[in-house]
């Protein structure tokens, strides 16, 4: 795995440092957004929606 | 956008009506998502590389740009949590304890970030993909930290019991931060040798905006991640709670089943 | 009235520790388990690391501290464990010892236990590591001040897991991470008493009993609560 | 006067279980009253409610004028709890573990000494560790305590159980000297024969909640074996 990520650094330029911390930090808080998100429907059905104070407008 | 009747104008506008989504939330989230491409524009590509000096780090600045900020999020969350955690020892309310569980979960993820990004920004600094940075270790020390905190959580079945609990270890967590922070620093600092020095580049100018940007946009990353995730956290307390006038029925019910006696 | 709830606190932890001291009296497990664990340790790092002595020696100062850090994590689950069978919590919340009393109590007992680990651990190195100090009035207060900060941070933790079904398990992700900056400064203030270079030793040595009063403070707070629900 | 345990609707939750749900109680300085009702039916947690052990969550509770829904740790001083469990320290002696507790709560060593020569425990037994003793002869150690730490309300979880003749004539004994000395009794028991004779009125738990009460003699056809 290291040896791979190396491999990979050796061959690449600055560039690829700034992308794969980009791809990382946009992928990760996309992905965790969506998980809260679908969570909290799957969660939400359980409680009737006058519970969810928020969900009336 | 009221979407009180799925169907009527079902399409990607309408809110989905079990999820934890508010019009509020859904303002901000649309404002996010147009901030975030132009952050991405302005830390990629509208800014310059670091040039000037031998030491210069070229396009390798750019991931200050969101190493920074991220960690910036990651202590708030933290903080929130010792704030909430106070609150709830004081009030007893579980709004408070729930705010505390949410933002320890919201702020792990950006922790998780923050030694991610530190550890690429590290390893053109340093050649390795972990250096005994004291920023990193005793950020790395902090996750472990708050990872006890949630699993301390999961391990509690009783809300009032959990609630308190965590809310004992939240505060005293926080603590712990700059405590160990300090103690990895003067023992860094004592080992400390020429190769391995912190880069601080001299950032001015559209760099130093793209770095503001990116901390407003964290914050803002984090309150809005705040609300959805707090409000799951409320309804899975909700839903845990649901069941006591069930509960309380069925109890008393056991007592009318067994009332032939008198 | 501060005055008197502090002798009562006092004399209740006297108590306390007098009925741990008295029950490793009875049983012997920190004699017939605990000690015998810590000098295994010794014996496994030097398997781990080189049977050259010169490596070892240079490492003395935190494979003893680490060999420390490992007993004390059993001496914090001993100690809570002969206080959650049969009862005995629910005991211990009606006695009407004041729960401060019962932190100290129980802190001291640890801290007692973790003396006399460490004074053989001090001879094991001697013996296997061929490492011996030069400042021995440092070692002896870097000892001191250490184990106030292990077992007080032992006792607020310890009694946080107690009730729990994965105390085991989770007492060291917990208590690991918060008494790192401890092994930290017990490790450099004794790489300074074996080095003779004591000057940095002492600083070190102070930030030890700061951690100590920090969560001897800790506990008097936060025990009661922690008890309450464990 | 006011009485010494006083429950109005009161609930109490066990994680989301409860235990008690709706108890009305009332017992007056110097009764022995006794709790009766099938495995489950809540009595342990009644008791354990009324030593400030147990949250009272909905509804009014007060114990020897301690409101239990504001402060329930300010009643623990004032009561003494028999539970299942003996509270003792397995590898400390007979003597041992009632001098500690006795001296935790502030009694006296001579309390203690009494207390141990009052149910047998001062012979040989005294300094035998508690892990070598039998069910029983536990039960007469955590008996011995709580009549040391002398407290104003007694709480005793299924006293009889475990205990030999002369074992269960001791605790009858004991509760009638409490009372004799200004204390109140509350206990559980599925022993009805043995216990009704002792006490001055039983009290019904079913379902977490309480059956009115009335004598003992009158309830004798809800008498329930399980």
């Amino acid at each position: 795995m290291i040896a791979v990520l190396n491999a990979m650094v050796l061959a690449a330029s600055d560039w690829s440092y700034v992308a794969g911390a980009y791809i990382i930090v946009v992928g990760v808080l996309a992905t965790y957004s969506a998980a809260v998100i679908i969570r909290g429907r799957k969660v939400g059905k359980q409680l009737p929606a006058k519970d969810r104070r928020w969900s009336s407008e | 956008m009221t979407s009180s009747t799925p169907g009527q104008r079902a399409g990607r506008f309408d809110m989905h009506p079990d999820g934890t989504a508010s019009h509020g939330s859904r303002v901000l989230g649309s404002i996010l998502l147009i901030a975030v491409a132009i952050f991405l524009i302005v830390a990629l590509v509208a800014s310059p590389p670091d040039g000037a000096g031998a030491d210069a780090m070229g396009d390798m600045v750019r991931i200050m740009y969101v190493h920074v900020p991220v960690a910036i999020a990651c202590y708030t969350a933290f903080m929130v949590t010792a704030f909430a955690s106070a609150m709830y020892l004081w009030k007893r309310t579980e709004g408070w304890d729930c705010l505390a569980a949410a933002s320890v979960e919201v702020g792990i993820v950006f922790t998780v970030l923050t030694l991610a990004t530190g550890s690429i920004w590290g390893h053109t600094a340093w050649g390795t993909w972990w250096e005994w940075d004291p920023r990193l270790t005793s950020t790395a020390l902090m996750f472990v930290m708050y990872l006890g905190y949630l699993a301390l959580r999961r391990a509690v079945v009783d809300p009032q019991s959990r609630a308190k609990q965590a809310a004992v270890l939240g505060l005293i967590s926080f603590i712990n931060v700059p405590i160990v922070h300090y103690s990895v620093d003067w023992w860094r600092s004592l080992h400390q040798t020429a190769t391995i020095g912190r880069l601080d580049p001299t950032i001015d100018g559209l760099k130093l905006f793209a770095l503001l940007f990116g901390m407003v946009l964290a914050l803002l990353l984090y309150a809005w991640l705040m609300l959805h995730r707090f409000r799951l956290q409320w309804v899975e307390t909700q839903v845990e709670a649901k069941g006591l006038d069930t509960a309380l029925a069925e109890r008393r019910a056991e007592a009318v089943a067994d009332g032939g006696v008198r | 009235m501060t005055n008197t709830t502090l002798r009562s606190v006092i004399s209740d932890a006297r108590l306390v520790a007098g009925k741990d001291l008295r029950l490793e009296w009875r049983s012997r497990v920190t004699l017939n388990q605990l000690l015998p664990f810590a000098l295994l340790v010794l014996v496994l790092f030097a398997f781990a690391l080189d049977p050259d002595r010169s490596v070892l020696k240079d490492a003395t100062p935190g494979l003893f501290w680490l060999a420390v850090l490992f007993s004390t994590l059993l001496a914090i689950q001993r100690a809570f464990a002969v206080e959650t069978v049969d009862g005995i919590i629910d005991a211990l919340r009606i006695s009407g010892l004041d729960p401060a009393g019962i932190f100290l109590g129980k802190a001291a007992g640890i801290a007692l236990h973790l003396l006399v680990v460490e004074a053989a651990l001090l001879v094991g190195v001697t013996v296997m590591y061929g490492a011996s100090p030069s400042g021995l009035l440092l070692v002896v207060a870097t000892s001191i001040a250490a184990t106030a900060g292990l077992a007080a941070a032992g006792a607020v933790y310890g009694v946080l897991a107690a009730g729990l079904r994965v105390r085991d398990t989770l007492l060291p992700i917990l208590w690991l991470p918060v008494v790192a900056p401890l092994l930290i400064g017990a490790t450099q203030a004794f790489g300074s008493a074996y080095e003779k270079s004591s000057g940095a030793g002492w600083r070190w040595c102070g930030l030890l009993g700061a951690f100590a009063v920090l969560y001897t403070a800790i506990g008097f707070v936060a025990f009661e609560p922690l008890l309450e629900e464990s | 006067m006011d009485p010494v345990v006083r429950f109005r609707a009161a609930v109490c939750l066990l994680g989301r279980f409860p235990a008690l749900a709706g108890v009305d109680l009332d017992v007056n300085a110097g009764e022995i009253v006794l709790l009766q009702g099938p495995n489950g039916a809540g009595k342990t947690t009644l008791l354990r409610a009324c030593a400030g052990l147990v949250k009272v969550a909905q509804g009014e509770a007060s114990v020897l004028g301690v409101n239990l829904v504001d402060d329930p740790k300010a009643v623990r001083p004032l009561v003494g709890l028999l539970g299942h469990a003996t509270g003792l320290y397995d590898d400390l002696s007979v003597s041992e573990n009632i001098r500690f507790w006795t001296r935790a709560g502030g009694a006296s060593l001579t309390d203690a000494d009494n207390a141990m020569a009052r149910l047998g425990l001062d012979g040989r037994l005294a300094s035998v560790p508690v892990a070598r003793l039998s069910a029983g002869q536990r039960r007469r150690s955590a008996l011995a305590v709580l009549l040391a730490r002398r407290p104003r309300l007694w709480l005793l979880d299924e006293p009889h159980a475990a205990l030999d003749q002369a074992g269960r004539d001791l605790v009858d004994s004991l509760m009638v000297d409490a009372v004799n000395a200004g204390a109140t009794v509350l206990f559980a028991s599925h022993e009805l024969d043995r216990a009704q004779e002792v006490a001055d009125r039983s009290v019904h738990v079913v379902g977490g909640t309480t059956q009115p009460s009335g004598n003992v003699g009158h309830t004798s056809e809800a008498v329930e074996v399980d």
